[in-house]
Order: structure tokens, then C-alpha cells, then sequence
């Protein structure tokens, strides 16, 4: 099968962009994140404390952009991964603003980059997406590398 | 194993019980998820456009359901005691025998619910597989305008 | 069963003077795989291992994870509230849990494997006017592959009048 | 939580708290639940094995995002988590203990921020790194 494979012509859907998309943070999905982590950090979930703390409201969770479809992400693929088995290969987030409940975020997705490689299970593509999440007030406040595994 | 009567004194002393309240955030992306969760895409729980021309104004949740607790503690806390007591008694087993809604008003995205509860009766009977104890939870749900509802009662059984 | 006909959807509005005793609930069909209970406990927040550990729930004498009761009750809120449309109002609900059901396998991500579809379904048992509403109150159900009705009730609702 | 950490209690070197975690079935559920991940290889022990698993498996986005609290703990109120990168190597079960590390590899001023780079991982019973990755944190200061 992996012959079968044009790497170069799925290389050329590099740089192809997803429907921009929108999601509003709220405070239930904050702390449904952080039940399902376990993570106790009042930051996330109390009001009262979060009050007082640095940002002055409750924030998100650096993980909470890695809740794949909670919080979107674009993939834009205008090709069906070739060979049958997906994996997830990790990520890169960069956060540059706080994310707050009743932040409108906007979510774009671009095809960032295809690898191939001889791995263990014979031959691997490596499929990277890049997100970007925008604030309502335009702010630029994180941007993700994912990378999917498909052999 | 050898069951006794299941209305110990125990158990009797919590008829009448109450909780702390439970508070609920009614919020759009939970009822979402839920329509989401059933395949129920009727456009009155997900689609704001639609909910703000409806009668509603306002995305309403599907019946049944209630937002997302802030703190779950209350309703669940009091029908553990009452397991905890059947449990002395004899009898261990846990039925969730079935829920009747009281609609009153309808529930939108933004609304905040306390909920009340209180263990309403606790009965006993004879089942094909032996006795059955009933225990009745009604919760109370008022919204932010101090206005009720719904009224749930929920049936327990153990066994 | 594609998706779209899993769904169901809300009919054209429906009047009190549509119906009589004996009129059917437009039936719901649904098709509970282990993927929607997975979905449903975490929409719900049921996390009773019984309705997707497969060890846990042999452990409980239940054979395999079984469809949450509360789901299917959660499906004849769906019943009601498509059949009622947007002018209805559902006044009372209830159900209870008499039997178990088992959900379908998963083929693929999206495709559920062959099985049993469960039918959600009821019929109208008084119709009447009190003060300025106009009531009908029905007997529900889901009815399962087998045809037994793991989970009956009533439905009160007011539905808006011609008149 | 810990009390405030500041960039000069950091060395070079320096292993941070860990933090454990027992995953379970229920883990995965509530996961699956809270990111929308409802691919059955989580949770469907049949399915996991009819694609050639031994069993239902960890999500790798679980790992990460524990990675990410092992990070914020670590940084505190007054801290700042700035990337985290993290490459999903090898498969964790349920009902196995996992230990999330990180070591500080670097600190540096830049730009006005104290700034503190690290290496993070998760680790099974067996000692073996299956979600190896790398950080950049900001840390007050006391200077």
C-alpha cells in the first residue's frame, strides 16, 4: 500500500487553509477540563480566588488546547490519510494571551508540513497542522503544531 | 442473605432529609454536547439564530436537562447516606428505577439553577426476587429570578 | 441507518385539534453504540463504569455495559419535544427503567455495526381543556430490537389551539 | 500548591516536582468526555484489539495536557507557561501509575522575562518515557 503513496503530489496541498471557525470558552468546559486532568488549581475553577489572582478572573488551563475538538482545531486535509491507522504524534503550543470564559476564540487551521519516514511499523507519514486561536478582540493568544501519525 | 426489615430506624430518620443545594450553570456549548450526545438536532437547542427568533429567545435545553453543576454535592450527597443506611440493612444493590419531570418554565443558556432536594418517602415491597426498597428523591429547581422549573422525583431501588 | 434518519426531526407544528385518543407519537428511532454512551456520560456526567468497562460490568453481573436508563429517557424528551414543535409545551414527564439494553458495536469511527435499533414511540391517551390549556396526555416508550418496552411512561404536554 | 517558585530558586539541572497520576478506564471516559475524542480505541477493548492494540490506550492529548498541569503547578500564580511540545512515543495503559517529570535545562533573561526552559516527560512503571517534550516558562522575579 505505501507504495502507492505520491508524497509529492499530496506535498503540493501544503499551505491550504481551513474554514475559519468559532468557539465560545465557557466556564463549564473549563472545569469539565480540569475534572477530567484531575487538576485541583483553584485558577481554573474559583471564582473568588481567581478574583484576586494575577489575570483577575478565571482562566484556562494550558492543556485545555489540547481537548482536540472542545476547543477546535483546524485540519485541513483535502486528501483522506492514504494508509488505514492514525496516531497522534504530540504537539508544540505556544500561548501568548490567557484564555478566558466568555472568550469568542476563532480557530484556523493550515496544512503545515507532510514527512515521510521508515519507522517500525514500516513506512510512516508524518502530517502537521498548524492552529492559530484569535481572541474578540483580535489578539493573537496561542498557536499549535500537530502532528499526525498515519502508517 | 438473610434481609431484614428494611425500614430500619435508620432509614426512617431520613425520610424527610434535605440537601445543601445544588447550583447549575445552564450554559450553550453543554447543551450542545448533550443534544450532541442523543443525536437530536433540533435546532431549538443548538442553533442561536434560530433560538433568538423562537418564543424562547434563547437556546432552551432538551427536558431533562439541567446545565452542569458548579459543585456536585447535594442531591448526590443525601441519596449516598440513604444507600449507606439500605446498605446496613441489607440491602445493597442499586436500581435506578425511573424519573418523572413537573415542567414549569422553560430553562435557557445563561440561566443559573439551585437545586433543593429531599428525600420524599422510603417504602418497601415484595419483589419477584425478594424485598425492594423505594426510595423517592424530589429536587426542586429554581432559576436566578427566584422563579421554579422544574420538580423532579426520582425512584432509587435497592435490593 | 444513516445518521440523519437516527435523528429525527421536528415536525410541522402540531395543533390540539390534530389529535385524538388513540393517535400515534410520530415514532423516533435510535441506535445506542458504545460510542454514544461514551458521548452521553460525557454529556451527563455519568461515569458509572458499568456503561463502558467491559471487565467492570461482567464484574457486576450485567454480561456487558449496558445503555444508561437516563439515556433512553433522555431519547423520549426527543419524542416529546419533536412531536410538540415550538408552540408545544412539555408539562410532564416521567419514566421507569424495566429492562437493560445493550448498545451496538462501532464498525468504524462513524458506522455502528449491524443490530438492534431501538424505536421510541407512544400514543395519545386523554385529550382535554383545563382552564386555557389545552392538554394531551400520552403513554411512551422505547421498544427495543425485540420488541419489549425496556422503558414506559407518560407525557403531559399543552399544545397550542386553532381555536 | 506549592508556595511561589521564583527564577532564582531555579538551577540548571534541577528536577521539578513531579506529579502522579493513576489513569483509568474512568479517566479516558471523563477525557473523552471533556475534549471530544470519542475514538473507541480508548475505550472499547474489543475495538483497540480488532486494530492490532493489546488493549484500550491512553490518549496522548491526556498525557500532554498532564504535562501542561505538572507545568503550571510548577510555575505557580505568578508564573507563566509559555510552550509546551510534546511527541506521543509509545503507548501508556490504563490501570498503570504514570509520573509526569521535568528538569530544567536552561534560564535566561529575554526581553525583561525571567525565562526558564525545561525538558518534561511522562513516565509508566517500567521507566520508560513514552511522552517526552520540552517547555518555556516565564517566573517572577525577586530581583
Amino acid at each position: 500500500m505505501a507504495e502507492q503513496i505520491n508524497l509529492d503530489e499530496m506535498k503540493k496541498a501544503i499551505g491550504t487553509q481551513s474554514e475559519p471557525s468559532t468557539i465560545e470558552i465557557e466556564k463549564g468546559m473549563i472545569r469539565k477540563f480540569a475534572e477530567a486532568i484531575e487538576d485541583p488549581n483553584p485558577l481554573w475553577q474559583d471564582e473568588q480566588h481567581a478574583k484576586k489572582a494575577r489575570h483577575g478572573g478565571i482562566v484556562a488551563p494550558p492543556g485545555l488546547l489540547m481537548a482536540v475538538m472542545m476547543v477546535g482545531q483546524g485540519s485541513p486535509m483535502p486528501f483522506r490519510p492514504p494508509m488505514p491507522r492514525i496516531l497522534d504524534g504530540g504537539g508544540e503550543w505556544e500561548y501568548f494571551k490567557p484564555i478566558r470564559p466568555g472568550d469568542v476564540l476563532t480557530v484556523a487551521g493550515k496544512l503545515f508540513d507532510i514527512r515521510e519516514r521508515e519507522g517500525r511499523m514500516g513506512k510512516m507519514l508524518f502530517i502537521v497542522s498548524e492552529t492559530t486561536w484569535t481572541n474578540q478582540k483580535g489578539e493573537l493568544v496561542a498557536r499549535a503544531l500537530g502532528t499526525l501519525i498515519n502508517y | 442473605m438473610t434481609q431484614g426489615p428494611a425500614i430500619t430506624d435508620e432509614v426512617r430518620a431520613m425520610i424527610g432529609a434535605t440537601s445543601e443545594p445544588d447550583i447549575l450553570e445552564v450554559e450553550r456549548g453543554a447543551i450542545r454536547r448533550y443534544a450532541d450526545a442523543i443525536e437530536d438536532p433540533n435546532p431549538l437547542f443548538r442553533d442561536v439564530e434560530q433560538a433568538r427568533n423562537s418564543r424562547y429567545g434563547e437556546i432552551i435545553c432538551p427536558p431533562g436537562f439541567f446545565g452542569w453543576p458548579v459543585k456536585r454535592s447535594g442531591r448526590m450527597g443525601l441519596t449516598a447516606k440513604v444507600r449507606e443506611a439500605l446498605t446496613k440493612a441489607g440491602y445493597p444493590r442499586l436500581l435506578d428505577g425511573g424519573v418523572e419531570y413537573e415542567c414549569f418554565l422553560p430553562i435557557r443558556a445563561g440561566d443559573t439553577l439551585t437545586a433543593y432536594s429531599k428525600i420524599a418517602d422510603i417504602t418497601e415491597r415484595e419483589g419477584k426476587t425478594g424485598k425492594m426498597t423505594f426510595t423517592i428523591t424530589e429536587t426542586t429547581y429554581v432559576n436566578q429570578n427566584g422563579d421554579l422549573v422544574v420538580k423532579a422525583r426520582g425512584t432509587m431501588i435497592c435490593r | 441507518m444513516p445518521l440523519i434518519e437516527r435523528q429525527g426531526k421536528v415536525e410541522k407544528q402540531l395543533y390540539f385539534e390534530d389529535v385524538e385518543v388513540g393517535s400515534e407519537v410520530t415514532p423516533l428511532a435510535k441506535v445506542a453504540t458504545t460510542q454514544m454512551l461514551v458521548r452521553w456520560a460525557g454529556a451527563s456526567g455519568d461515569f458509572n463504569p458499568l456503561h463502558y468497562d467491559a471487565t467492570f460490568a461482567t464484574s457486576q453481573g450485567v454480561g456487558s455495559p449496558i445503555v444508561h436508563g437516563a439515556l433512553k429517557r433522555a431519547w423520549l424528551g426527543q419524542l416529546m419535544t419533536n412531536w410538540i414543535g415550538e408552540q408545544g409545551f412539555l408539562k410532564k414527564f416521567s419514566c421507569q427503567y424495566r429492562g437493560m439494553d445493550y448498545p451496538r458495536k462501532m464498525k468504524t469511527m462513524t458506522e455502528p455495526e449491524e443490530g438492534e435499533t431501538w424505536w421510541c414511540k407512544g400514543t395519545v391517551t386523554k385529550k382535554y381543556v383545563d382552564g386555557d390549556q389545552h392538554i394531551v396526555e400520552c403513554d411512551i416508550w422505547v421498544e427495543n430490537g425485540k420488541g419489549e418496552k425496556t422503558t414506559p411512561g407518560n407525557a403531559t404536554v399543552i399544545l397550542p389551539s386553532r381555536a | 500548591m506549592a508556595k511561589q517558585v521564583y527564577y532564582e530558586d531555579v538551577e540548571e539541572g534541577m528536577e521539578i516536582p513531579s506529579l502522579a497520576k493513576d489513569v483509568t478506564t474512568q479517566q479516558l471516559v471523563k477525557w473523552a468526555g471533556a475534549s471530544g475524542d470519542y475514538y473507541q480505541i480508548h475505550y472499547d477493548k474489543d475495538f483497540a484489539q480488532a486494530t492490532g492494540l493489546p488493549g484500550v490506550i491512553v490518549h496522548g492529548r491526556l498525557k500532554s495536557s498532564f504535562l501542561g498541569q505538572l507545568l503550571s503547578d510548577w510555575v505557580g500564580e505568578e508564573g507563566t507557561v509559555k510552550k509546551v511540545s510534546v511527541q506521543h512515543r509509545g503507548m501508556d495503559f490504563p490501570g498503570e501509575q504514570m509520573t509526569c517529570k521535568g528538569k530544567v535545562t536552561k534560564k535566561h533573561v529575554q526581553d525583561g522575562e525571567h525565562i526558564v526552559e525545561l525538558e518534561i516527560w511522562t513516565e509508566n512503571p517500567k521507566g520508560e518515557r513514552n511522552a517526552p517534550g520540552s517547555a518555556v516558562v516565564a517566573l517572577p522575579s525577586r530581583g
